[in-house]
């Protein structure tokens, strides 16, 4: 389970993937995905919002997430 | 509409938008080009650098194009973004849209920049001489 | 404002105007573009003809710049209408402008279409078929 | 007294000036000018707008005409 980093997402963790599968207790969807990142990078509570994309596509806070998803992590888009 | 030309590229060439919009059943063309500006709060800026999710950010604005094209009929469509690092008065976006009547090509091209600013996987950080900001990142 | 670029000209090249309108102060560049469309009133246009009172309407074209730098803070404007024959597709007039943040930019430019239309004296003839009408001159 | 005409008021006169030095009457305002017009060529009443101006510059009606004055037959605008 590797999640992508973009933004200042990477500047917070240090890389530009995270690695969950290591993880003793994997995050099972959407919202305990961010529950952890909060937890582990404080980081994260800092930003103005965070959303998580799975498979390229905003996620619900309650989707579940599969072994398989390329799961992303989007903090506050600046485009434009 | 016609297949709108969807891109992100490492540099824009401003000169082509409008062969790539030029249409016959068109009367006005609105185009919106986005440019680094030299100072951002007071601060100089020597330059801006984008990140893009791109596959993400490519049905991203596949999407927008989607829903304008469902406000206002629209003949023909370009965005396109720029990745990388932009030094001042270089274009890092691209908006154009040609349709029949002048009001909508003007609504749909404000709405699509609008909108491609809120939802589209692109972030820039801010290049001072002394630090770096990712926009909007902070309250 | 840096001093405005305005032309009548017998053909308009659109691919400059952007080399025209880029300014370091400037974060959003907004263009439109007038062209001839094929269908008016479910009639195949064959061309447009453009016929301007030159000295008077280059005097109009810089009264909508100042008006419109009145109203919002410009950094560049290009305004340059053609007169002749104008077969479809090809443009009749470039508005252009360049400013700080895209509000203003799109604003100003609508603004300045909107008024030339009303104000500056150039007159379009519309060559059909079989007949030639001249726009906007009978109720 | 020399007047330019454009856009469909070249085609209403037929032809591309006009020269109102020859007249016994002539006009002294834009009133009396547009007067004149509308009298000699009634295509005129059938527009949808008519103005004048002089030397360069909108005019009102009760604008007082010169003999060295550039004035300009004004039908209704269609530029864009």
């Amino acid at each position: 389970m590797e999640v992508f980093l973009f933004g200042i997402a990477k500047d917070i963790v240090g890389k530009s993937t995270l690695d969950l599968s290591t993880l003793e207790v994997k995050p099972n969807s959407v919202k305990e995905l961010i529950l952890f990142l909060n937890d582990s990078y404080p980081g994260f509570t800092k930003l103005t919002s965070l959303a998580v994309a799975v498979n390229g596509e905003y996620a619900p806070q309650e989707l579940h997430l599969n072994a398989k998803d390329e799961i992303a992590i989007i903090p506050p888009v600046s485009g434009g | 509409m016609k297949k709108p030309i969807i891109e992100i590229v490492d540099a824009i060439d401003t000169a082509k938008v409008y062969e790539e919009l030029s249409d016959a059943k068109s009367g006005g063309i609105c185009v919106f080009v986005g440019t680094v500006r030299d100072f951002t709060n007071n601060e100089t800026v020597v330059s801006l650098e984008f990140e893009a999710y791109k596959t993400m950010a490519l049905k991203e604005m596949a999407k927008i194009i989607d829903q304008a094209a469902a406000k206002w009929p629209l003949n023909k469509v370009v965005m396109r973004h720029a990745v990388g690092v932009k030094k001042v008065q270089e274009a890092v976006v691209v908006i154009g849209v040609s349709t029949a009547h002048r009001d909508a090509c003007f609504e749909a091209c404000r709405f699509m920049i609008d909108t491609l600013k809120d939802t589209v996987p692109i972030w820039k950080k801010e290049m001072f001489k002394n630090k770096t900001v990712w926009v909007s990142a902070h309250p």
